[in-house]
């Protein structure tokens, strides 16, 4: 079992990450990933300028690797990567990239998708958007905890 | 001693939104001697009053180091130490 | 609306594929790719030499489409690719590359997976592994039909 | 005009295990008019022996062009005809 998590204030780039997950491999025939990209409008409809995540050193981290852990221990997956973006992010760029290997591609899917609904929910981050009408902190929505109240809860 | 020599100033981060009317770090006095997470919260509530309100709603969650501690949590002077209010994920 | 399909003779690699995929984002938020990939070791677990997907010229690639139009008119999503491999795959190589985009990311994961049941079963391949002992065709493994069967027949 | 004299020779491609026997493409006669998906199935278990098996067991399919047809399906001599065995799936 590998499990590689960053937290990066630097832009990420999926293709890469990809590559260098992909890499890797040795008996694995299933590799999903999952980029999630800021969006060019804001929550009220104004163009984004920015989307800003603050972050806390040592507790966003820990959050990621917390979640991360939960994933390898439910899903057959035997590796799986996990890089989130901290500051300012333009539009388009990417915030987040997971990506999971197994044996069948049913386990990497799950623990891809799961990562996913427990990162926007649970990932120590505060996020807000900066417009041209200034800055607003943002929650996540209410499909993040619907998403995310479909796992039992984390044994961890 | 007084209760007020008994005191010590510890620095506490402030995280999110809890940082908008101000400065991103506070200067709290707690006892000398350590003090739970709840009894941070309170002074904090008593020498930060634009922080008040979102204490008094159970909003804030105090953060040792790297991990959100529980209110009877005990918290040391030297203890790396922020305040979070709810997180939005990544 | 873009769908990208394709039936290729020669190694197909997951990362290049997948950075032609982001370049051309555009509102969404949400990228989700499945890569698989040759095992090492054939079903009777003796050392895989080759994996060959037999194709049919027309067939295979029509097959190929109909999925994919299956998937975008199932799911929310505005992008889809989908390249597949034939001939002679070399253990480790890429065999098949799906990604979806949405602007959330259920719609994603839900369309590449869908995507990848319907391809295992219903693609028109013919697929048979090279050992040192010799060739033998295989067919889809029961997981494979228990995973197609998840989704409602399709309307097409 | 005999029986024999109607018929016309066409060539189809056997795909993945129908292929194992021998060549890929064999030569079959059907009726100079066309025929049904079924009636070429009858018409290449009788020419194919190695072929029988699986046609009389409903494993072989029709292919004309790029899809795969029903058995009522019609097809002319200038038709690009394939016979496919089960898919494996990708």
């Amino acid at each position: 079992m590998s499990v590689d998590v960053r937290l990066s204030l630097e832009p990420i780039d999926p293709m890469q990450l990809l590559g260098q997950f992909t890499r890797l491999l040795e008996e694995e025939g299933a590799v999903v990933s999952f980029s999630g990209h800021a969006r060019r409008t804001a929550a009220d409809g104004t163009a984004l300028e920015s989307l800003v995540l603050e972050s806390h050193r040592g507790a966003t981290l820990r959050s990621m690797e917390t979640i991360a852990a939960s994933a390898t221990s439910r899903f057959a997956i035997t590796r799986a990567m996990v890089v989130h973006r901290a500051g300012h992010i333009a539009p388009g760029e990417a915030i987040v990239f997971v990506a999971t290997a197994s044996a069948h591609r049913r386990a990497a899917f799950e623990a891809a998708d799961y990562l996913m609904d427990r990162l926007k929910t649970e990932a120590v981050f505060w996020k807000r958007e900066e417009t041209a009408l200034g800055s607003r902190w943002i929650e996540p929505v209410e499909a993040d905890h619907a998403d995310a109240a479909r796992w039992a809860p984390p044994r961890d | 001693m007084s209760a007020t020599k008994d005191c010590i100033t510890v620095t506490v981060e402030l995280c999110g939104r809890l940082a908008d009317a101000g400065d991103p770090f506070v200067s709290v006095a707690i006892p000398a001697a350590g003090c739970t997470a709840a009894e941070l919260l309170a002074c904090v509530a008593h020498d930060c009053p634009a922080l008040k309100d979102d204490i008094d709603l159970g909003r804030v969650k105090v953060c040792i180091t790297d991990a959100v501690v529980s209110a009877e949590a005990r918290l040391l002077p030297h203890d790396r130490i922020a305040l979070f209010p709810p997180v939005s994920g990544g």
